[in-house]
């Protein structure tokens, strides 16, 4: 669906550059530095922290100032915009949005547009609006990546544990694996719970997985979090040889399990990256340069030959 | 006793049956009631007389039996048929919703409108200072009612209920919490209404009032019917106290030969900024003391700020002649005072609890072994106090909310006993409380000064007062208007020193 | 003069037996400092956006209101916001009419409310746990019709109730002003209202003045379930976009509004005033905080500590009135 | 003969009196229909399994019990887990000692409690809308001390108190019992538990019976904040790891564990075998629910359905006694 993406926010491009030529005058006569804003999905997942640490880190050396702010949890969709519409009243120079919603944000999108401000979205995208670009992973593909790591190392019974119902972005890696994992006819996808990104219910529904399916030879957490709860429990029941587990994000402490081998392989996504690339996408963008409309990090499957690089997120 | 050839009774009871986790609170009663009587229900604590009235008024359903309203059965399963019948009822236990007003209170559920179907205030404040001007009372309307002492708040209800223009009217113990001037001004209204055929049913513990306002009385017992008396006021009052405890009793106030000692427990300029003014007394080892006043005169505030459950802004307390320092009741206790609280429901109990946890709640530190408490002391100390004070209860087991009025008083009065405190301080000790049972209270009283105690009593039953007490303090506006000797008060006296009268007159 | 003084006085003092306003000073204090402290809290785009943003808990809240006057407390608004805008986004979709759309959602709210109060009421649960139940069901049932997936609603006009304007001031601002007119006369003005509070301050004697207690309290569940329901239409409309995981603890938030406003958590004392200026409290803490550039973990601590300051200042006004 | 049959009418009278019993005949049926209908429910290894999952909510919930029967809730249980975890692994990891780890989570928890406490019992704000302010202020604090980034603990001695067994019976399961057991001792033998019934029962008389009713409130708080923490040193030593964002939401477990263990909500009545058994029957549910196949959102279902049935039970039960 990023192809479709494009092809909008190309047109609409002029607009925007027009609105970015008034915010320069407006910076010419405060003499001030330009204004950031992101409004990630929440805070609470050290995934988001890494964008945000390395945005702020790459804004501070281009010498911007950086604002955030975000909703208590990923569910709160009208307190981001709340959020958002607070920083376009405020009137900064960028707006950095991890739409929660990909269709509830288009109207924060496309005002924040009108008045000039230039919009960017990592990690999630939405649907049709006047954003400049979407820098992020696409999580289907990341399943699709899963789904050929499982088929190739483990054969038989597979069960997943999903994010939070509802989680566009979990959602979506679930899905890509699905569809994959068809073309694996060594493997039964047994079950699935959802876990809710957090490593304790992680674990405690791989523990009620490995009692209700005593042959299991593999589990699929959608985030890293819960891989890690997933990990324990298999070490815990001992059949840490027998049950393999491929997680998702490319957090360090992931790879710090799959060096200690609780873990066995994640999908590594690259947040760090995403935070640099979108100021450097700003920047471009303010000077007046043409920037693509989507960039996707991509993804690396991370496993015990590789994992050492990743004890830093990427 | 009974004529046949009187017209059909408004109201007829025929073998009403009620019983409550297998305490038979009423026992196959069939009694009837004529028009324009008043007639009283008589009986000890717990003879079933509020429950009868509650089936009455739909509260409560009866197991077995019928009622008869002029002569038709009725059904009556909820309060709201009851006042369609035209019974009006003042339950024994307040029945105002404390944060409405005084005007919404007496026109809940027939509120006026005006015509787009909203609240006509002006209307309904209109009509209850009407009503309370026909009653003889200044009513605010727009006062909200937990504001109003309990007394006001009694009032209240009587103007609610009569507001309603009831045909049969009960009272169940409407005067318990009444000065003696809003007593005379409540049977003033009662004999009018009564002259204009509205039917009464009276209940209430007072033999003086019974004899006042009754014209004839049905005895209860233990949920059983015992008599019915015609014409109470032919009847001699002792007669009609051996119906209601099924034996002559002897003597209402029982004398006691306590040694009057030294002053051990002394106040001194007690002050609470609006409520009391420079309070000062003395009190002797085998001492009654009382505190008579009208209303709202501030004995239960003295009391409580004694006590140290209300903060006073100055004064000072002595033992045995030292100073003592009171913050709270914890000091109070302590220091060996300890205090019976006049509203025994809110303040007094637990009503949730059995009887053995709330006997002993007050003294926990006594039956500590180690740090645990010891139930088998626990259980001999409440055992010992249900035969001193008679409590009636199938088990010290029993949750205290199914116990009589009496019965509960009693274990409150258990809980301080065993306190064991050496100047004891009783609030309305035998409010709403059967003949049988005040003179077993008096009797611990008159215990409790023989053993070298001393003990304050507040009560506003003036007879009560002269029966009981050494030395009577008389309240008037949150002052000590004078302290009257027993052998030289009288019930006038008191009165006058109570209204503000002054100490030569 | 002298009369004048008088009146001034008895309006003054008729004002301050108004429940809720003792959440005026709050709200002052914080409308100062912010517009001293951020260049854009005061101007009308902001103050609009801010009343906008409020709409939705103030229209949940005050629906809570009348559930906490009759001493209750309604835990599933949450996940009845996220029901009733699933519901709702449904019907619209397949008959492309938004006013059926509407009257799907208060139809969903109303059987909620009418199941939470009949069991309250009937078979005497508290209704912190009913409620606690329906939380858990009503949000179960909503990630099962919708198979957790979001449903994006197909309509332009309907976009107009949460996101248009009239005059310049935010459709859900009229809205949110309109309930709660109307909660306001319920419950000041009709006899239904005296019964909420009355059953609030002592649901025993009211029973004895002959009031229908279990009705009313239905009543007040009903009216609940429809109050969450029109912000449903609000939040809905303005997101154009249904999540199952919409509202996740936003019963705390009305029911911190509530409790802001004054109204007692005991139950048979409080009112709607105070509730909305506790709601707009709240929307203006969360947008003043942004523009004064605190991250968002120090927003989460300034919320709890004015939902704690706010009413502790409100007791302890209480106290010192009553000791005057 | 006779004899025998009246002890055992008496020991079946007493048992019958100790508060929760109600909440057995729910469980019994939970585990004859899971038995019947699943293969691996009934084993050892899934029993424990269950025991161990039960054992963080059930130290909680016997620390929200002691509050609710003072009258009071604790709302910040959820989020004060989550600072527990966190200070604790920063200790851990700083110092590489265990011990100092778990006085260090202690501390913490009993800090929380005793804010919550004294505000409670001093300015007598309702323990809803402290509570409520804490889970906010803690969760924030939480975050920024964190940076809201997970905190992975170091020591391997240390996972042996939520991963490890003795006699077959995981650890976690004989802490829970010996704070529960603790709990019960201190509520039903002791002054300070009666104290903290009365104050649920009827704080009037007990003030005006001597008692110190707000040191003994503080005292329900701080025994709270200390199971809190004490359940946290299970979870942090299970997952090896400290997040931020723990324990969302687990204060309305432990909420549903306490009252489907016949603890009123109202106060002054319930007990700490009753909570256990509440706690359990949500783990089992939880588990069960698994075993046999069923969807995730039917979970939430159930368990909402169990928390309105259980209570419903028991309240049915008593009036039923009510009117023998
Ligand atoms: N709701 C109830 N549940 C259980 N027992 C009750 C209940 N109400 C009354 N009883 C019991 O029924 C009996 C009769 O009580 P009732 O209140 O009718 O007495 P009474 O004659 O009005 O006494 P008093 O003079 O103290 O008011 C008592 O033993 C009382 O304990
Ligand atoms: N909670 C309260 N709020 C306001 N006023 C009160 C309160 N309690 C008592 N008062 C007022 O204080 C005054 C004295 O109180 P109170 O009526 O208890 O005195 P009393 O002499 O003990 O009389 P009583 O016979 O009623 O016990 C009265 O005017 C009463 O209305
Ligand atoms: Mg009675
Ligand atoms: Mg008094």
């Amino acid at each position: 669906d990023s192809g479709s993406k494009e092809g909008p926010s190309q047109e609409e491009a002029p607009d925007v550059v027009e609105g970015d030529n008034e915010l320069e005058t407006d910076e010419g006569d405060a003499g001030g530095e330009k204004t950031i804003a992101f409004v990630p999905k929440q805070l609470g997942n050290p995934f988001f922290v890494a964008i945000k640490d390395a945005m702020e880190e790459e804004a501070g050396k281009e010498g911007y100032i950086f604002k955030t702010n975000a909703p208590d949890a990923s569910t709160e969709v009208d307190k981001q915009i709340n959020i958002a519409e607070a920083f376009i009243e405020e009137g900064v120079d960028a707006l950095v949005l991890g739409p929660t919603d990909a269709t509830a944000l288009v109207d924060v999108i496309n005002s924040a547009a009108e008045k000039g401000i230039a919009v960017f979205l990592v990690d999630s995208g939405a649907d049709e609006s006047d954003y400049v670009s979407y820098i992020g992973t696409d999580n289907y593909e990341g399943g699709i990546l899963a789904a050929e790591w499982m088929g190739e190392n483990v054969k038989g019974q597979v069960a997943i544990i999903d994010g939070f119902a509802g989680n566009e972005a979990t959602t979506q890696r679930y899905k890509g694996f699905m569809d994959a994992i068809e073309e694996y006819p060594d493997i039964e996808v047994v079950t699935s719970d959802y876990g809710n990104g957090d490593l304790s219910m992680g674990m405690s529904v791989a523990e009620n997985f490995l009692v209700a399916y005593p042959d299991l030879a593999g589990i699929f957490a959608v985030d890293d979090m819960m891989a890690i709860g997933a990990g324990q429990a298999v070490e815990a029941a001992g059949k840490k040889d027998s049950v393999k587990i491929l997680g998702f994000d490319g957090q360090p402490d992931a790879a710090e399990k799959i060096l200690e081998g609780t873990l066995d392989a994640t999908i590594a996504q690259k947040p760090a990256t995403m935070g640099r690339i979108t100021v450097e996408f700003i920047t471009a963008f303010l000077n007046g340069e043409k920037v693509d409309s989507f960039i996707s990090t991509g993804c690396d499957i991370v496993d015990i030959s590789n994992a050492e690089l990743y004890k830093e997120w990427q | 006793m009974k004529n046949q050839d009187k017209p059909t009774p408004i109201v007829e009871f025929k073998g009403i049956c009620k019983a409550f986790l297998g305490v038979k609170a009423l026992d196959n009663v069939s009694l009837k009631i004529n028009k324009g009587e008043v007639h009283c229900i008589l009986g000890e604590n717990g003879a079933g007389k509020s429950t009868l009235m509650k089936i009455l008024t739909g509260v409560y359903t009866a197991d077995e039996g019928d009622i008869f309203i002029n002569g038709n059965q009725v059904d009556i399963c909820d309060i709201r048929q009851a006042q369609e019948l035209n019974i009006g009822t003042v339950f024994q236990e307040n029945s105002l919703i404390p944060h409405l007003t005084v005007a919404e209170n007496i026109f809940l559920t027939r509120e006026i409108k005006n015509s787009i179907g909203l609240m006509d205030w002006n209307s309904m404040n209109k009509e209850c200072i009407e009503w309370g001007r026909k009653l003889g009372v200044n009513l605010d309307p727009s006062i909200t009612v937990n504001k109003l002492s309990v007394a006001e708040q009694q009032i209240i209800e009587i103007v609610k209920m009569f507001s309603r223009n009831p045909h049969i009217v009960i009272l169940d113990e409407p005067t318990s919490a009444l000065s003696d001037s809003e007593i005379e001004n409540l049977f003033r209204i009662v004999k009018e209404m009564q002259k204009q055929g509205v039917t009464f049913i009276y209940i209430s513990h007072r033999m003086d009032e019974i004899k006042t306002i009754g014209n004839s009385a049905t005895v209860l017992r233990d949920g059983q019917y015992i008599a019915t008396i015609d014409n109470i006021k032919e009847i001699e009052t002792e007669k009609i106290i051996s119906y209601i405890v099924g034996r002559p009793l002897d003597e209402q106030f029982p004398g006691r030969e306590a040694e009057i000692g030294e002053v051990i427990f002394e106040v001194k300029n007690l002050s609470v900024p609006k409520v009391l003014d420079n309070i000062n007394l003395q009190l002797r080892r085998g001492e009654v003391l009382g505190f008579s006043g009208l209303m709202g005169s501030g004995r239960t505030e003295t009391a409580k700020a004694i006590f140290g459950a209300l903060k006073r802004s100055e004064g000072s307390i002595y033992m045995y002649g030292e100073e003592i320092d009171i913050k709270g009741p914890h000091d109070a206790i302590k220091h060996g005072i300890s205090y019976l609280p006049e509203d025994r429901k809110e303040e007094g109990l637990f009503l949730e609890k059995d009887i053995s946890w709330n006997v002993v709640f007050s003294s926990l530190h006594k039956m500590k072994r180690t740090n645990l408490l010891d139930m088998k002391e626990e259980k001999r100390v409440v055992e010992k106090y249900k035969t001193q004070l008679d409590i009636r209860t199938p088990s010290i087991r029993q949750v205290t909310k199914y116990l009589s009025g009496g019965n509960q008083q009693k274990v409150v009065f258990a809980k301080w006993l065993y306190a064991e405190t050496d100047v004891y301080i009783f609030d309305e000790p035998t409010r709403g409380i059967d003949v049988g049972a005040k003179s077993e209270i008096y009797n611990i009283i008159n215990d409790l000064v023989t053993c070298g105690n001393a003990v304050i009593v507040i009560s506003s039953e003036l007879p009560e007062i002269l029966g009981i007490c050494d030395r009577i303090a008389v309240f008037h506006e949150g002052t000590i208007a004078t302290t009257l000797d027993r052998t030289g008060a009288t019930q006038e006296k008191i009165m006058h020193y109570a209204m503000g009268g002054d100490i030569s007159g | 003069m002298d009369k004048t003084a008088e009146k001034k006085d008895s309006i003054f003092s008729k004002l301050s037996r108004v429940s809720g306003t003792g959440a005026l000073l709050p709200l002052l204090i914080i409308i100062i400092f912010l517009s001293i402290f951020t260049k854009s809290f005061l101007t009308t785009s902001n103050i609009m956006q801010v009343l906008r943003q409020a709409a939705v808990y103030s229209i949940m809240a005050t629906g809570m209101t009348f559930v906490i006057i009759t001493g209750g407390i309604d835990l599933s608004q949450g996940s009845v916001l996220a029901l009733c805008c699933v519901t709702s986004a449904f019907t619209i979709n397949s008959t492309g009419n938004m006013w059926l759309g509407i009257i799907v959602a208060i139809l969903t709210g109303a059987v909620v409310g009418l199941v939470n109060g009949v069991v309250v009421a009937y078979i005497k649960i508290p209704a912190f746990i009913m409620t606690l139940g329906s939380l858990y069901v009503v949000r179960g049932l909503t990630l099962y019709i919708t198979n957790s997936t979001q449903v994006a609603v197909q309509h332009d006009k309907f976009k107009v109730i949460g996101q248009g304007f009239l005059f310049n001031i935010p459709i859900p601002v009229y809205i949110f002003l309109i309930v709660g007119a109307i909660a306001y006369i319920i419950l000041e003005h009709t006899a239904t209202g005296r019964y909420i509070f009355a059953i609030g301050s002592n649901e025993a004697t009211t029973r004895l003045s002959g009031v229908k207690v279990e009705r009313n309290i239905i009543k007040a569940y009903l009216f609940s379930g429809i109050c969450v329901a029109l912000a449903a239409v609000v939040y809905l409309s303005r997101l154009s976009a249904a999540q199952p995981t919409a509202g996740q603890s936003y019963e705390l938030e009305a029911i911190a509004a509530v409790v802001i406003g004054g109204t007692s958590i005991a139950g048979g004392e409080g009112g709607i005033f105070g509730t909305l200026v506790g709601a707009v409290i709240i929307a203006i803490i969360r947008n003043g905080l942004v523009l004064l550039g605190v991250g968002s973990f120090f927003t989460q601590i300034v919320v709890g500590l004015i939902i704690v300051g706010a009413v502790s200042l409100d007791v302890i006004r209480r106290r010192l009135a009553m000791n005057k």
